[in-house]
C-alpha cells in the first residue's frame, strides 16, 4: 500500500442472521482517495458489509471506524452526515419525481434551513433555494443526464437509473461513496462512460469502495481489490495480483475470467 | 381472593372467544396481508344468525351455531370475491380502505334490517349458575368456552394436519413458490377470508346470547380482536390463542380492580403498549402461520 | 416437446421479452444463457404461468399451455425449481417436499418418491423433521430439487441454480442436473455461469435484451466469437 | 394558471354568504369548511408522507375539548387532595392553546409510533384516538361525559381600538372558517413545497434511498405530525365554538374515517385534493338528507368509498388535473408502472 492516510477501516466484523454466518472476522481498510472493490460470489457478505458501514445493519462483533470516528450505534442518516453515502443495488431512485427533482432531495444536507423561514419564505431560505437549483443542474451536466432532467424518474431506462442513483448520492456531498453493483443492467458503452464518471469522482478527492460482479470493469477501475466468500476475505491485492491468485480462480473467478 | 378466582373464571370463558375472534384475523393477516375491518362486522353477523333462527324461525340453539359459522364462511367468500380479488396485488392501505368501506355500509345494512333495539336470544340452559366452592359460572359461558374450544381445536388441526392447512402455510410464506408447487393461490386466498369470517361469526354467535345483541356490537369486538392479534404477533395462530386470554385478563382485572368504565380501554393500551415495546407482538416468532 | 413462438411478455410498461421462439427436444439439457436483466427468468417464469405472456404460444408434448395457470402448468407435466431456491422456510423438510407432490393422490406412491429422494440426499434424510430454513445454501438446493422431482415432471426449468453457491457445491448442483437428465428428464436451464452451462447442455439458446440472438450446441456457442467476447470473458 | 384558478376558487368561496341566504345550507358549508381544514391537515400525512392516519380526529378532538374548557373554564380534583381551578379565559386564547396541545400530542404520538409502519401504524393511531375517546367519556369531572360541555362561548376577535367583535352570526364565522382554511392550506403548500416537502416526499417514495442521502426518518415525520396535528387542533376548536356544544362522540371513528374519504376521492397528495373531496362528501349528505334514510345514506358512504377506490383510485383532483397536462401525467404514470414492475419482480 501507498502512504495514503487511511479513510475507512473495518476492524473484525461479523454479521450472524439466526444461526448463519454473513460476514465473518472481516478486516481491511480502504485509503483516503483510492479505489477499493469487494468482490466475491454472490451470498459471500458484500451488501451486507456495504450494510454495516452504512449504518442499515448492526455488526454482531467488531467495528467500522470512518476518518477516525467509530460507526457503531450511528443511524444510516447520522452516519452520511458523515459524508458516507452509497447507492443500492436495485432501483435507486424516488421513481414518481422527476430527475431534476431526484437531485434536488438528494441536496438535503446542503439544503438545511430552519423551518420557520421556508414557511414564511424569507430570503434566506429563498436564497438557499437558488443555490439548490443550480448546484442540482450542475450535477446532471457531471453525470450526462441534463436532457432527462424533466422525465420522471422511474421511467428511465435501468443504465440511466443508476446514473441518477449516483447524482442523488453525489448531490448528498460525500467524501466516500460506496457503490453497489453500480453497472449491472448497463451495456458496454455505458460501463465505458461509467468507468469514465468513477474517475472522475475520485479525481475531485472522493474514496470510493465498489461491489461489483463485471470483472473486466473492477479490473480497470480498481486499484485494489479485496475478494469475500463464504463471509470471510479470502485474497486482497492489486487487481495483477487478484487475477493470478490460485484460491481466487478457484472460488470465484474461474474458467478464463479473469483474464480480461 | 376468592374475588380473584372468580376474575380468572371469567377470564378463561371470556378468552376463549377472544381467541376465536383473534385467529381468525390473524389468519387473514397472515396469509393475505389484509388489514380486515369487516371483521367486527361478521361478528354482529354471527350474533343475529344466532338471532334469527332462535328467536324468529324457533329453531334449536344448538343448530344455531352450525348455521352461523356457514352464514359467516358464505358471506366471508362473497366479501374475498368482489371486493379482494380484483384489488390482488394493490397495497395494503387500499385494501384497507376498501374493508372500512365495507365496513360501514354493513354495519349500517344491519341497523336497517335490525333496527338500532337490542335483541336477546333465549338459551336452553338452565338460570341458576353452577357454584364451585367460592366461585359460579353460569351454564351458558361454560358451553361458550367448551365451543370455542373445539372451534380451535378444529381450526388448529386444519391448519396443521390437512393439505389445504399445508398449502394455506406456503402460501402465506412463498405465495408465487407455493402456486409452483400447484397450489391454486386464488382459492386459497378466498378460503382463508372464509374460514377467518366464519371464525368471527362464531365469536358473535356464542357470546351474542351471553350479552345482547345490536347493529355496533362488532366495534368493539373488532378493536379487541386487533389487540389480540398484536399482542400474538400478526400471523401467529398459537399467539392469537394467548393473547386472547391475556387481553380477557387485563379486562376483567382493569374492570374489577380499576374501573368498569375503562374495561373497554385495555384492549387499547395492550395495543399501544406492545406497538411501543414490542412491535413484534409478544411471541417472538411473529411471521408464522401455524 | 416444448415448443415456444414469438412469445412477448412484461412487467407492467416495460416489456422483458420481444417475442422469443426455442424449442425444447425431449431428454435434452437445453440451456438458456444471457446477461443479467436479458429476461432468462422471466422465459421461465412466463413457461410456468406466474406471468402471463401477452402475445405468443406455447405449446408441451402438442397441447397448447398459453396464458396457464401455474397449477396447470405443473399438471401437464412442467415443474420449475424457482431462483433462489425459495424453500418454504418454517416447514420441514418432509413438508417440504410432499408441497411437491401437492397436486399427485396416492400416499403410497409419493412416500415411495420421498424414500427414493432421501436416499438420493442422505442429509435430507437426516434432517426430514428440521425446518427448511434452517438447512445451508447447499441442502436448500438439493431440497428444491426433490421438491420438484416430487411432481414427476417430466420436464424442469432450473433458474439459476448456482446462484450464491459454493463452487464444490454448484460443481454437484450441476453433476445432480445432468444426472435428471441422464435418467431422462427433459431439463431447460437457465444459469448466468455461461461457460458451466454450454459445456453441459445439449442445445444452447442465448438471450440477449429479451430476444433470441444465437442458437446452437454447447460446444458450438463456446467456440462463438461473440459469445466468447461477452460472456466466456475472452 | 393554478394561482389564478386558486384566487377564482378563494374569490368564489368568499361570495357565497353574500348571495346563499338558506340558513340551513350555510350551516352545512360551515361544518363542512372546519372538516375540510382537518382533512387537509389529514392529507399532509396521507398524501405527502404516506402514513396512513386513522386516529386523527384525536387531534380535532383535543382541539375541541381543549378549546371549550379553556374558554368555560374548570375545577377538578387532582391526586392527594389538591384541586386544579381555571377561570374562564377568552375562546381566542383557547384556539391558541388548541393549537398548542394538538400539536404536542401529534408530536408525542408521532415520536411513539412512527416507529412502527404499515398496518401497525393504522392501528396504533385507531387505538390513540379510543383511548382518548374513553377518557373525555369517564372523566366525568372534567368533561362532564356523555353529558357534553355546553354553553360554549362563540369566538369574539379583539380589534385594537374597538375593543372586541364576537362572531355570532353564520356570516361572520363562515368567514373565520374560510379565513383559518386559507392560512392551512398556505401553509400546506409552503411546507411541501420546500426543502422540508422534498424530504418528506423522498421518505415515501423510498424511504431507504431518503435516509441514505441524509434525511432524518424521525424528525421529518414527526415535524409533519406537529403541524398535521395543530392544524386539526384549530380545527377541533372552531368546531366547539361553532357549535357550542361537544361531548366524547366526536372522537368516533366515523369521523375520521369521513375525513378520509375526503382526502382519498379529493386525490391524496395534491394539496387541492381536500377542499375539493371535502366540499362533496361534507354537502352530499345535505342534498341526500331529504331523499334518503340516514342508514341508508350510510351504506351510500360507505358504497362510494369502495367505488372511489375501484374507479378514481387516485382521487378526483389528480384525475382531472391528467386530462389538462398529458405530457406530464404520461411520466408519471410511467413511472408507477415502473414502480409496480419493480415491486413484482422483486421478491420480499
Amino acid at each position: 500500500m501507498t502512504a495514503r492516510s487511511v479513510a475507512m477501516t473495518i476492524d473484525q466484523v461479523a454479521v450472524l442472521f439466526g444461526g448463519l454466518v454473513a460476514i465473518s472476522d472481516m478486516s481491511f481498510t480502504v485509503g483516503e482517495g483510492e479505489i477499493v472493490s469487494l468482490i466475491g460470489p454472490n451470498g459471500a457478505g458484500k451488501t451486507t458489509a456495504f450494510n454495516v458501514m452504512t449504518g442499515f445493519l448492526t455488526p454482531s462483533a467488531g467495528r467500522v471506524t470512518y476518518q477516525g470516528r467509530t460507526l457503531t450505534g450511528l443511524k444510516p442518516h447520522q452516519i452520511a452526515d458523515l459524508g458516507l453515502i452509497r447507492t443500492f443495488q436495485r432501483t435507486s431512485v424516488f421513481p414518481n419525481d422527476t430527475v431534476y427533482d431526484n437531485i434536488l432531495i438528494g441536496l438535503h444536507r446542503r439544503g438545511r434551513v430552519r423551518l420557520l423561514d421556508a414557511i414564511l419564505g424569507l430570503p434566506g431560505a429563498r436564497a438557499s433555494e437558488r443555490r439548490l437549483r443550480q448546484r442540482a443542474s450542475e450535477l446532471l451536466e457531471w453525470v450526462g443526464l441534463e436532457r432527462r432532467a424533466q422525465d420522471a424518474a422511474g421511467s428511465l431506462s435501468y443504465g440511466e437509473q443508476r446514473l441518477v442513483g449516483v447524482a442523488l448520492a453525489l448531490a448528498a456531498e460525500p467524501s466516500m461513496l460506496l457503490l453497489d453493483e453500480p453497472v449491472s443492467g448497463m451495456n458496454a458503452s455505458e460501463t465505458h462512460r461509467f468507468v469514465e464518471l468513477i474517475r472522475s469522482i475520485r479525481d475531485r478527492g472522493i474514496t470510493i469502495l465498489l461491489v461489483e460482479h463485471d470483472m473486466p470493469m473492477v479490473m480497470t477501475v480498481s486499484d485494489r481489490i479485496v475478494v469475500l466468500n463464504y463471509g470471510r476475505i479470502i485474497a486482497e491485492g492489486t487487481p495483477d495480483l487478484i487475477r493470478n491468485d490460485p484460491a481466487v480462480i478457484e472460488a470465484y473467478l474461474g474458467h478464463g475470467v479473469g483474464h480480461a | 381472593m376468592s374475588e380473584f378466582l372468580q376474575h380468572l373464571i371469567n377470564m378463561l370463558v371470556l378468552g376463549g372467544t377472544y381467541a376465536l375472534l383473534g385467529i381468525g384475523l390473524t389468519l387473514i393477516f397472515g396469509i393475505m396481508n389484509v388489514v380486515n375491518f369487516t371483521h367486527g362486522v361478521l361478528y354482529t353477523f354471527g350474533a343475529y344468525i344466532m338471532f334469527i333462527v332462535v328467536q324468529q324461525l324457533g329453531l334449536n340453539f344448538f343448530l344455531a351455531l352450525p348455521v352461523a359459522v356457514l352464514a359467516g364462511w358464505l358471506l366471508g367468500a362473497a366479501i374475498e370475491l368482489t371486493l379482494l380479488r380484483p384489488l390482488r396485488g394493490s397495497d395494503i392501505d387500499t385494501t384497507m380502505l376498501v374493508m372500512i368501506g365495507a365496513w360501514i355500509a354493513m354495519q349500517s345494512g344491519a341497523l336497517w334490517i335490525w333496527g338500532g333495539v337490542a335483541k336477546s336470544v333465549a338459551t336452553p340452559f338452565p338460570e341458576a349458575p353452577l357454584v364451585l366452592g367460592p366461585v359460579s359460572v353460569s351454564w351458558l359461558r361454560l358451553f361458550v368456552l367448551a365451543a370455542a374450544a373445539m372451534l380451535i381445536l378444529v381450526t388448529y388441526l386444519l391448519i396443521n394436519r390437512t393439505s389445504l392447512g399445508r398449502a394455506m402455510r406456503a402460501t402465506f410464506q412463498d405465495h408465487d413458490t407455493a402456486s409452483l408447487m400447484g397450489v391454486n393461490v386464488d382459492m386459497i386466498y378466498t378460503s382463508t377470508f372464509a374460514i377467518g369470517s366464519s371464525l368471527a361469526a362464531a365469536a358473535g354467535a356464542l357470546l351474542g346470547p351471553v350479552y345482547v345483541i345490536f347493529p355496533q356490537m362488532g366495534d368493539l369486538a373488532a378493536v379487541k380482536a386487533f389487540a389480540i392479534v398484536i399482542l400474538g404477533g400478526l400471523g401467529n395462530i398459537t399467539g392469537a390463542v394467548i393473547g386472547g386470554f391475556i387481553l380477557a385478563l387485563a379486562e376483567e382485572l382493569g374492570a374489577g380492580y380499576v374501573s368498569s368504565g375503562y374495561r373497554d380501554a385495555m384492549g387499547f393500551l395492550i395495543i399501544i403498549a406492545v406497538l411501543i415495546f414490542r412491535p413484534t407482538g409478544l411471541f417472538a416468532r411473529a411471521e408464522r402461520v401455524g | 416437446m416444448l415448443e415456444i413462438r414469438d412469445m412477448v411478455c412484461g412487467y407492467g410498461g416495460v416489456t422483458a421479452l420481444r417475442g422469443i421462439s426455442l424449442d425444447v427436444k425431449a431428454g435434452q439439457l437445453v440451456a438458456l444463457i444471457g446477461a443479467n436483466g436479458a429476461g432468462k427468468s422471466t422465459a421461465l417464469r412466463a413457461i410456468s404461468g406466474l406471468v402471463p405472456p401477452r402475445s405468443g404460444q406455447m405449446k408441451f408434448e402438442g397441447i397448447d399451455i398459453t396464458g396457464a395457470k401455474p397449477p396447470r402448468v405443473l399438471a401437464s407435466g412442467i415443474a420449475h425449481c424457482p431462483e433462489g431456491r425459495r424453500v418454504f422456510p418454517h416447514m420441514s423438510v418432509e413438508e417440504n417436499l410432499d408441497m411437491g407432490a401437492y397436486l399427485r393422490r396416492g400416499s403410497g406412491e409419493i412416500a415411495a418418491d420421498r424414500d427414493r429422494i432421501y436416499a438420493e440426499f442422505p442429509r435430507l434424510a437426516e434432517r426430514r423433521r428440521q425446518a427448511a430454513g434452517t438447512l445451508s445454501g447447499g441442502e436448500q438446493q438439493m431440497l428444491a430439487i426433490g421438491r420438484a422431482l416430487m411432481s414427476r415432471p417430466r420436464l424442469i426449468l432450473f433458474d439459476e441454480p448456482s446462484l450464491g453457491l459454493a463452487p464444490n457445491i454448484v460443481e454437484r448442483t450441476f453433476a445432480i442436473i445432468r444426472g435428471i437428465r441422464d435418467a431422462g428428464t427433459t431439463v431447460l436451464l437457465v444459469e448466468q455461469n455461461a461457460f458451466a452451462a454450454l459445456e453441459m447442455c445439449d442445445h444452447a439458446y442465448l438471450l440477449e435484451n429479451g430476444r433470441i440472438v444465437l442458437s446452437g450446441a454447447g460446444p458450438e456457442l463456446i467456440e462463438n466469437e461473440h459469445v466468447r467476447k461477452a460472456y466466456l470473458g475472452g | 394558471m393554478r394561482a389564478i384558478i386558486t384566487i377564482l376558487a378563494v374569490a368564489a368561496l368568499a361570495s357565497v354568504p353574500l348571495w346563499l341566504r338558506d340558513p340551513y345550507l350555510l350551516n352545512a358549508l360551515i361544518t363542512t369548511g372546519i372538516f375540510v381544514i382537518g382533512a387537509m391537515s389529514l392529507n399532509l400525512l396521507l398524501g405527502f408522507t404516506g402514513q396512513l392516519s386513522l386516529g386523527h380526529i384525536a387531534f380535532f378532538g383535543i382541539g375541541a375539548y381543549v378549546s371549550a374548557l379553556t374558554s368555560l373554564g374548570f375545577d377538578i380534583g387532582l391526586p392527594g387532595g389538591f384541586r386544579l381551578v381555571h377561570a374562564p379565559w377568552p375562546p381566542i386564547i383557547g384556539l391558541m392553546l388548541a393549537i398548542l396541545v394538538a400539536g404536542l400530542c401529534g408530536y408525542f404520538v408521532g415520536l411513539l409510533s412512527f416507529r412502527v409502519r404499515g398496518a401497525y401504524f393504522v392501528i396504533v393511531t385507531i387505538s390513540f384516538a379510543e383511548v382518548v375517546r374513553l377518557v373525555a367519556l369517564n372523566w366525568v369531572e372534567l368533561t362532564q361525559g356523555p353529558l357534553a360541555l355546553t354553553n360554549i362561548p362563540s369566538i369574539a376577535l379583539p380589534l385594537p381600538g374597538f375593543g372586541e367583535l364576537t362572531l355570532r352570526t353564520k356570516m361572520q364565522n363562515y368567514y373565520l372558517v374560510l379565513a383559518v382554511a386559507l392560512i392551512a392550506y398556505l401553509l400546506i403548500a409552503r411546507l411541501v413545497h420546500s426543502h422540508f416537502g422534498r424530504a418528506m416526499r423522498g421518505l415515501m417514495e423510498n424511504e431507504t434511498l431518503a435516509v441514505s442521502v441524509g434525511i432524518d426518518v424521525t424528525r421529518t415525520l414527526t415535524i409533519a405530525a406537529v403541524i398535521s396535528a395543530a392544524i386539526a387542533g384549530a380545527a377541533g376548536s372552531l368546531y366547539a365554538h361553532y357549535i357550542r356544544i361537544i361531548d366524547p362522540e366526536v372522537f368516533a371513528f366515523i369521523n375520521t374515517v369521513t375525513m378520509v374519504i375526503m382526502v382519498i376521492s379529493g386525490g391524496k397528495g395534491s394539496l387541492a385534493g381536500p377542499v375539493v373531496g371535502g366540499l362533496i362528501f361534507g354537502l352530499l349528505p345535505v342534498a341526500l338528507r331529504p331523499v334518503m334514510a340516514p342508514e341508508a345514506q350510510w351504506i351510500a358512504y360507505g358504497g362510494v368509498l369502495i367505488a372511489i377506490l375501484f374507479v378514481l383510485p387516485r382521487g378526483i383532483v389528480p384525475s382531472l388535473a391528467q386530462r389538462f397536462s398529458r405530457r406530464r401525467s404520461k411520466a408519471t404514470a410511467l413511472a408507477s408502472v415502473t414502480l409496480a414492475e419493480t415491486a413484482a419482480k422483486e421478491p420480499a
